[in-house]
């Protein structure tokens, strides 16, 4: 009961984007010939091209959910073991030389980064992808790395070493481990970073081309047309907003659980 | 197809006074109000109400008269002789002839880079003269019936002689220099002593929104008068809303896509008219355009002067269009189609005329390159792009765009026979003469051509309540964008 | 290590750092396709013309020369000249600068006070109705992009009510002579930051409160309203104050959004078009303000949080 | 003044504290005793009406007047981020809102033993020393005019002189009208202050009564062990003309008998915050027990860890065998890791506590002696079975043990490595004394069965006393002081030596 109450809720959230999101491209079948912009069409009506708005949202989930979290596990393979390595390194010039040019890469503002990087690449999903981990890998790094310093500075720590662990057994199985709660809470909030990140790209017109399927480009491209077919705009918006606050919700828990278990 | 309301707000008689506030998409510190660098609309529509040009285009893009009273050609059509009306710049000088060489000189000086440049080129400067105050007489390097079009081409403003710094502009248009944030706002005082006669409001002030929404949201909010630039579900949107009237600006723009003829796939004659037929060009309009505007007949400028009416439209012969292309041994051939966003609804036309493409059994993929850099990107790469037009007279578009020296040839059309032609146009003091050549030349075009001109867009201006005097122009003419006929009731 | 001695380490620091930035960034403006003078050219790409404008904008001089050229200017406070328009880049920025400057400086003034008071009503309510009311709105609003709530308050405040004005259209650079231009863009501004703030500081606010020192308090006889704004939030702030130096970097995509939206000509319209125009020197200047700023609220911050954690001795 | 019946703590259906009851009057000391985990702190925070959540509380506490509370460890209960004076003075505002706050802060200062300059007051918690954090935590007390106080173990980890302090300070209170109750489990504390003593066995009471009469006549068999289990401070008597040592002498050389195992030469090592240890060098033979004695913040641990290996000292090397070993743990051989072990102060710190104990002893064997997993855990069981554990505790993650046992199990984590030499620092301060006699003899069993040399840091002279046969009192990173046990605990020449055994509050109330 108590677990239902736990879970239920997000992952019933979580669930409808999700499935929509995934199995969406399947259900979709062949595209319908094109209407007339904004028309009334059939059930959730046409969008700005004339495209059939409900066959749109069900292909335009997988690449923003793909993409945000691809993105994101990217900057976490990418950031925490760099946050880890330079934490247990007891080595000054080691930590400077590694963390300083991610300091760099913070001091740019993300969306100049973003607007940069995506007008020097090929657009794409896996560029948007790459762009969003490059700028939201220093931020994982160095929390990785502050919430590892603290744990490397723990006695368990030099205990393990005393026992002659491995320094790849101390940073996966103990520190790695140990951080997972500082990480888990980071990862809600930076899933939905991302999601906004790849939104925010393509209201500024970089990253992805305009008429892509995507629910964040939908939500932008159709905005003009926001009273004459509100659907091509509310549908995938609230699919977005469903999928992160499902998925903070979700990270909530699972911190919510692990806090108690120990 | 359902087509945007057209409204337009003349409310009554002309009513004299206020402040007309007009919105635009700017270009923030790019803004310049050198009416030589004018390459934005709204640089083009200020330049308008601060200078004059000695001719400007009407509606058909015929040329009207301007500052120049009138023109005279010498028999041999190689020295014009014009004659300026009485006018005077905002600071009381009079308009002479030595403003007009300065102007010219200056757009043309070969060390600079302003964009009128190359049309100025056919008058040779050095042989030029003022043969008075009110009389220039501008000797040409070749025979040119044309030349009119050459005093109305796009930034050709007749600046006071030794001007060079433009931050207090001093022009001979309706309006005198208020004061000018770049990026933001211009606010214009009207000049009483227009020699058209006075502007009817007393102020008129640019205001810069580069969202289309935004420059929407102001006029319903009260906040403009006139937005410039909106789309047509915008137009639907509002349709018979009191807070919003929409005007058409008819045949502002040609949309088409060029393939280049110089290299594969295109090369290919067959192909090229396999694509001309594929091509379901109402749909296009309808939803590219929303509906707003014409379809198009694989040549440039219906309506205008000169336009071949006569050519038969082409319709969609999806059957053929297949045959052709197999028989170009083209089926299945992969094919890019270059778009960006460098243009409203490029990217839309590129992905729906995709699909019709692979309706044909070629097999497009949709490249959307930088939107910054796409003119000069698809000049020279590529072989199919997305393209399209603002007005200008015929003459214009095969001069820059379809001779073998033409610098803009982006469907490298070159051919001795249809250069031949113009040569003789041009040449042709007789209308009527030039009408048939100018006829065949579109011919060849329309056979063999590389472009596939699908659609003519309007352009729809918003205004407020009251506003009046707004007219149906196409985008670049006379009437477009001119805010001294305008009133506030 | 000793504050003075920190600060100036970090001071030297972030100087290294933000040359390093415009470096990077004058690399990758240069790995963009394309340069001015082809954005100059626009529709009439004429190649003989391009190659004009590039000689009249001095970019025909290799990219090194250029950036060691802006460079040794940096060092005598001239930021050089818009490529594009010609005007001295400081006084773009400045003019640019206004109207972003006050919208993030309120956003600032209004955020922190608001979120810590979310977040420490929320922390006080752990668990009730109030507290879980507050979190789920925090975490939907969180996830609304803010275009799209731009869109929505507008449609809603400005064009079905009327109570704002949809836009900034024809509105001075002082923004303050109409404050209620400010209301849906600061609203705008503040949704996600506040959420995202004000969680971090329920986070530490009910930490603290679970605290030894807390409980002490309580027991020396202390007032409960004492305890909690006296001992308990201090700690409680602490991270938030690190993630408010990152809001910085926030404020600034979600000023480009605003100033879209609400036609306000500020740094943020700046960026978009100078890397549109390719107009490098502007494009530093912009970099460098950023960077500057970054640098500047992340030191603050870290003094901050050294002066608010005595204990960590600055260990960031 | 203080009047307890009938008190019964619960949690999930098990009773943790069951009828206790018990009186204190003005002015008295009572004293609750007993082994870890038997009630005390629980039955001390009920006095303030606190619980643990989830802990449910019945029976009668009736406190007359406020009651204040000095908890075990003060650092927690301080601010980190107010300024100490701060702080006092809005406690005293609170107290008395009729001014004079600065006043009222200076007087109980004074009482508290404190200083009561500006400076001290401008300080932040982290900035005193651990005795003054307490004083500080008294001072913050005795503002709100109580008449009791709780005391939870005043003195655990604390330096002998500065446990004498502290029972100045409790006695001081006492003097001046306050009950005081004293939870502590070091027997020779409460000898030194209480009236009474309430003995406590798994949350009853196993016996109660005059001070007097429960040290002298225990009634309980549990008491008697408590007893009996104390460690005599000295060997031998203390002779009553100390003969001070001129300073500058240096200690005497005093060759250890049999093979030198381990040799510190010429170390000096800091921390970042400054130098630490200067110069130090000492021996110790073969299979015999060095301790390290000095008061709290003397380097005895930073010379334990530099010769485990896990502080690199600036200058010195440590020889095993008369080889040197590398500074650095890391670059140390296997084996040699093997051979030096060290157990930490904080035993609940040195687990993982995401995995299970005996996952985590086993890992020892693995490691350093090669062993297959299943071999290891064997192993594992087998050397907690050797300390006290059973498999049912170790098969429990940290958070399940108490600090007896897990200090056990890391005992049983070093010596799994078969080592030659047993780094301890400060392994039985928090153990009672029943346990802490158990833990002693294992080590001394395991010093003659193996040959195993001990290097033990303490606080407390009954356990260097009862372990080692050789002394080194360390002083502000210098040795001030070496000899064999017998010699320098009788005959300490050093007066930090002699401050460290003086002060011993057993001996204080001696009678
Ligand atoms: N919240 C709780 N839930 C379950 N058991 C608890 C809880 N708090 C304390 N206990 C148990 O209650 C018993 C008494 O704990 P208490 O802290 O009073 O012991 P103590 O005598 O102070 O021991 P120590 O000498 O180690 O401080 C212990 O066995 C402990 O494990
Ligand atoms: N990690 C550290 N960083 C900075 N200073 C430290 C650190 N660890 C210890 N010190 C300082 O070094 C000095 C010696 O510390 P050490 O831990 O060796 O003392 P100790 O004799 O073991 O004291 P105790 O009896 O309290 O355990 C102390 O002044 C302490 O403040
Ligand atoms: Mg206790
Ligand atoms: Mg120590």
């Amino acid at each position: 009961m108590r677990s239902a109450l736990r879970w239920g809720p997000g992952i019933a959230l979580l669930s409808v984007p999700l499935v929509v999101a995934l199995a969406g491209p399947w259900l979709a079948g062949e595209p319908d010939p094109r209407g007339v912009p904004y028309g009334s069409g059939p059930l959730l009506g046409t969008d700005f091209v004339g495209r059939d708005v409900g066959e749109q949202v069900l292909l335009g989930g997988r690449t923003v959910v793909v993409v945000a979290l691809a993105a994101t596990v990217l900057a976490y393979l990418a950031g925490t073991p760099l946050g880890v390595l330079t934490a247990m390194t007891g080595r000054r010039w080691l930590d400077e030389l590694l963390m300083r040019p991610l300091d760099l890469l913070l001091a740019i503002p993300s969306l100049l980064l973003l607007i940069l990087l995506a007008a020097a690449a090929p657009p794409g999903a896996l560029t948007l992808i790459v762009i969003v981990a490059v700028i939201n890998m220093p931020e994982v790094a160095r929390i990785s790395r502050a919430a590892a310093l603290e744990i490397a500075a723990r006695p368990a720590m030099e205990a393990m070493r005393l026992q002659g662990e491995s320094r790849w057994r101390r940073a996966a199985g103990y520190v790695g481990r140990s951080m997972l709660r500082t990480l888990l809470a980071d990862l809600g909030v930076r899933v939905v970073g991302a999601l906004y990140l790849v939104a925010t790209a393509s209201f500024l017109g970089v990253g992805v081309p305009p008429d892509a399927s995507d629910w964040a480009v939908m939500v932008d491209r159709n905005r003009t047309g926001m009273f004459l077919q509100p659907w091509a705009v509310v549908v995938p918006a609230l699919l977005v907003v469903t999928l992160s606050v499902g998925l903070n919700l979700l990270f909530d828990g699972v911190r919510r659980h692990r806090e108690e278990a120990t | 197809g359902p087509g945007p309301a057209t409204g337009t707000a003349a409310t009554g008689r002309p009513r004299r006074g206020g402040r007309l506030r007009v919105a635009f998409a700017g270009g923030g510190a790019q803004e310049t109000l050198d009416p030589h660098l004018s390459n934005l609309f709204v640089e083009a529509s200020r330049s308008k109400a601060l200078f004059d040009k000695l001719a400007d285009y009407g509606p058909d893009l015929s040329v009207q008269p301007r500052l120049a009273e009138r023109w005279e050609p010498d028999a041999a059509l190689t020295t014009w002789r014009v004659t300026l009306r009485q006018a005077a710049f905002h600071d009381g000088r009079p308009v002479r002839a030595a403003d007009v060489l300065y102007s010219y000189a200056r757009i043309g000086d070969p060390a600079r880079a302003f964009r009128a440049r190359t049309t100025l080129a056919v008058i040779d400067l050095a042989r030029s003269r003022a043969v008075d105050d009110r009389t220039v007489e501008f000797a040409l390097r070749q025979p040119f019936a044309e030349f009119p079009n050459v005093l109305a081409a796009f930034g050709v403003f007749i600046v006071p002689e030794g001007t060079e710094d433009f931050t207090r502009p001093v022009g001979s248009g309706p309006f005198v220099f208020g004061s000018f944030e770049p990026g933001r706002s211009l606010l214009l005082r009207r000049n009483p002593d227009y020699w058209e006669g006075a502007p009817h409001v007393d102020e008129l002030q640019y205001l810069i929104a580069n969202e289309e929404s935004a420059r929407v949201n102001a006029l319903l909010g009260g906040q403009v008068d006139y937005a410039h630039d909106i789309t047509a579900t915008t137009a639907r949107t509002y349709r018979g809303n009191d807070r919003l009237a929409v005007t058409r600006l008819t045949n502002s723009g040609m949309q088409a896509f060029a393939m280049k003829l110089d290299r594969p796939p295109f090369d290919d004659r067959d192909l090229r008219e396999a694509m001309f037929l594929l091509a379901d060009r109402e749909q296009l309009v309808d939803t590219v355009l929303g509906g707003a505007g014409q379809t198009g007949n694989d040549l440039f400028g219906r309506g205008y002067q000169y336009y071949a009416e006569e050519i038969p439209q082409r319709a969609r012969d999806l059957d053929r269009a297949q045959w052709l292309v197999r028989k170009a041994g083209a089926k299945g051939l992969r094919i890019r189609l270059d778009t960006s966003a460098a243009a409203g609804g490029f990217v839309e036309s590129a992905s729906v005329f995709a699909d019709q493409m692979r309706q044909a059994g070629l097999d497009v993929r949709v490249a959307v390159g930088d939107k910054d850099t796409y003119w000069k990107d698809v000049l020279d790469g590529g072989s199919l792009c997305c393209f399209r037009s603002g007005a200008m007279p015929i003459e214009s578009h095969f001069s820059q765009r379809l001779l073998s020296t033409s610098t803009t040839n982006i469907t490298k059309w070159r051919r001795p026979e249809f250069d031949a032609l113009y040569t003789r146009a041009v040449s042709l003091a007789d209308e009527k003469a030039r009408r048939d050549v100018y006829a065949e030349m579109q011919r060849m075009q329309h056979a063999e051509g590389g472009y596939l001109v699908w659609g003519f867009a309007d352009w729809l201006v918003a205004t407020a309540p009251g506003v009046g005097g707004v007219v149906d122009a196409p985008a670049n003419t006379l009437d477009w964008a001119r805010f001294d006929k305008v009133w506030l009731a | 290590m000793s504050l003075p001695g920190y600060a100036v380490r970090r001071l030297l620091l972030g100087l290294a750092q933000i040359v390093a930035v415009t470096m990077l960034v004058f690399a990758l403006t240069e790995a963009l396709p394309g340069d001015a003078a082809v954005v100059l050219a626009g529709d009439v790409p004429d190649p003989a013309r391009i190659d004009r404008i590039r000689q009249e904008l001095g970019l025909d001089r290799p990219a090194p020369v250029r950036y060691a050229d802006w460079l040794l200017g940096l060092l005598r406070g001239d930021l050089g000249s818009s490529l594009t328009a010609g005007r001295p880049v400081t006084g773009f920025l400045a003019d640019a600068g206004g109207p972003t400057v006050q919208l993030a400086a309120i956003t600032l003034l209004l955020l922190v006070p608001l979120a810590v008071a979310v977040g420490v009503v929320a922390a006080i309510r752990e668990g009730r109705l109030l507290d879980r009311a507050l979190t789920s709105v925090g975490i939907g609003l969180y996830s609304v992009p803010e275009f799209a709530l731009a869109v929505v308050l507008v449609a809603l405040f400005a064009l079905r009510l009327g109570w704002f004005p949809p836009t900034a259209v024809g509105v001075g650079p002082d923004l303050l002579a109409q404050p209620a231009v400010l209301v849906l863009p600061l609203l705008v501004l503040l949704a996600r930051p506040i959420c995202s703030i004000s969680r971090l500081v329920r986070a530490g606010m009910i930490d603290a409160l679970r605290s030894d020192y807390v409980r002490h308090a309580h027991r020396l006889g202390l007032s409960t309203r004492r305890v909690r704004l006296a001992h308990a939030l201090p700690n409680a702030v602490a991270p938030a104050v690190q993630q408010l130096a990152r809001t910085t970097d926030w404020l600034l995509s979600g000023v480009i959004t605003v100033e879209a939206v609400f036609v306000v000509p500020g740094l943020g319209t700046a960026l978009v078009s100078a890397v549109s125009a390719r107009d490098i020197p502007v494009i530093q200047g912009l970099a460098l303000v950023f960077a500057a700023t970054t640098v500047a609220v992340n030191l603050v911050a870290d003094v901050v949080a050294f002066r608010l954690a005595p204990r960590a001795g600055g260990a960031a | 003044m203080i009047r307890v019946v009938g008190l019964r703590a619960e949690t999930g259906g098990s009773a943790l504290v069951d009828g206790v009851s018990f009186e204190l009057a003005a002015g008295r000391v009572l004293a609750l005793v007993g082994a870890s985990g038997s009630g005390k702190t629980t039955i001390g925070r009920a006095l303030l009406g606190e619980h643990a959540p989830g802990v449910a509380l019945s029976g009668t506490v009736e406190v007359g007047g406020r009651i204040g509370y000095l908890p075990q460890h003060p650092a927690s209960v301080l601010n980190p981020v107010r300024r100490v004076g701060a702080v006092l003075r809005e406690i005293a505002r609170r107290h008395a809102p009729d001014g004079a706050a600065a006043e009222r802060v200076a007087s109980v200062l004074r009482r508290a033993g404190l200083p009561t300059g500006e400076d001290l007051l401008r300080r932040y918690p982290h900035q005193l020393s651990g005795g003054q954090q307490q004083r500080l935590v008294l001072a913050q007390t005795l503002l709100t005019a109580p008449s009791a106080i709780v005391a939870d173990e005043p003195t655990t980890g604390q330096d002998a002189v500065t446990r004498g302090e502290v029972v100045d300070e409790l006695r001081g209170l006492a003097g001046q009208g306050i009950a005081v109750v004293l939870l502590s489990h070091d027997l020779d504390v409460v000898r030194a202050l209480a009236d009474q003593v309430v003995v406590l066995r798994g949350g009853r009471v196993a016996e109660s009564g005059h001070a007097e009469d429960v040290f002298t006549r225990p009634a309980h068999d549990y008491t008697r062990r408590l007893l009996a289990a104390r460690l005599p401070a000295t060997p031998l008597p203390v002779p009553a003309v100390p003969s001070p040592a001129p300073a500058g002498i240096p200690p005497g050389p005093a060759a250890p008998p049999g093979r030198v195992r381990i040799e510190v030469a010429g170390l000096t090592a800091g921390h970042r915050s400054g130098p630490v240890l200067d110069d130090v060098s000492l021996r110790v033979a073969a299979g015999q027990c060095l301790a390290l004695v000095g008061r709290s913040g003397s380097g005895k641990t930073t010379l334990a860890r530099c010769v485990a290996g896990l502080h690199e000292p600036a200058r010195g090397t440590v020889l095993l065998d008369g080889r040197p070993l590398a500074p650095s743990l890391s670059r140390r051989r296997r084996e040699d890791v093997a051979r030096v072990q060290y157990v930490f102060q904080d035993a609940h710190a040195s687990f993982d506590p995401g995995r299970t104990v005996a996952e985590q002893v086993s890992r020892t064997a693995i490691r350093l002696r090669g062993l297959g997993p299943g071999q290891a855990r064997e192993a594992a069981l087998d050397m907690l079975g050797r300390v006290g554990l059973g498999p049912a505790a170790a098969a429990r993650r940290p958070g399940g043990l108490s600090g007896g046992e897990l200090q056990r199990a890391a005992l049983a984590r070093a010596l799994l490595a078969s080592p030659d030499v047993l780094i301890c620092d400060e392994i039985t301060s928090g153990l009672d004394t029943v346990t802490q006699a158990g833990v002693l003899d294992l080590l001394d069993g395991l010093r003659r069965a193996l040959g195993l040399t001990l290097v033990l840091i303490s606080h407390d002279m009954g356990v260097v006393a009862r372990l080692a046969d050789h002394v080194v009192i360390l002083s502000e990173g210098r040795i001030a002081e070496e000899g064999g046990a017998a010699h320098v605990l009788a005959r300490p020449r050093h007066p930090l030596t002699r401050a460290l055994l003086d002060r011993h509050p057993h001996q204080e109330n001696q009678i």
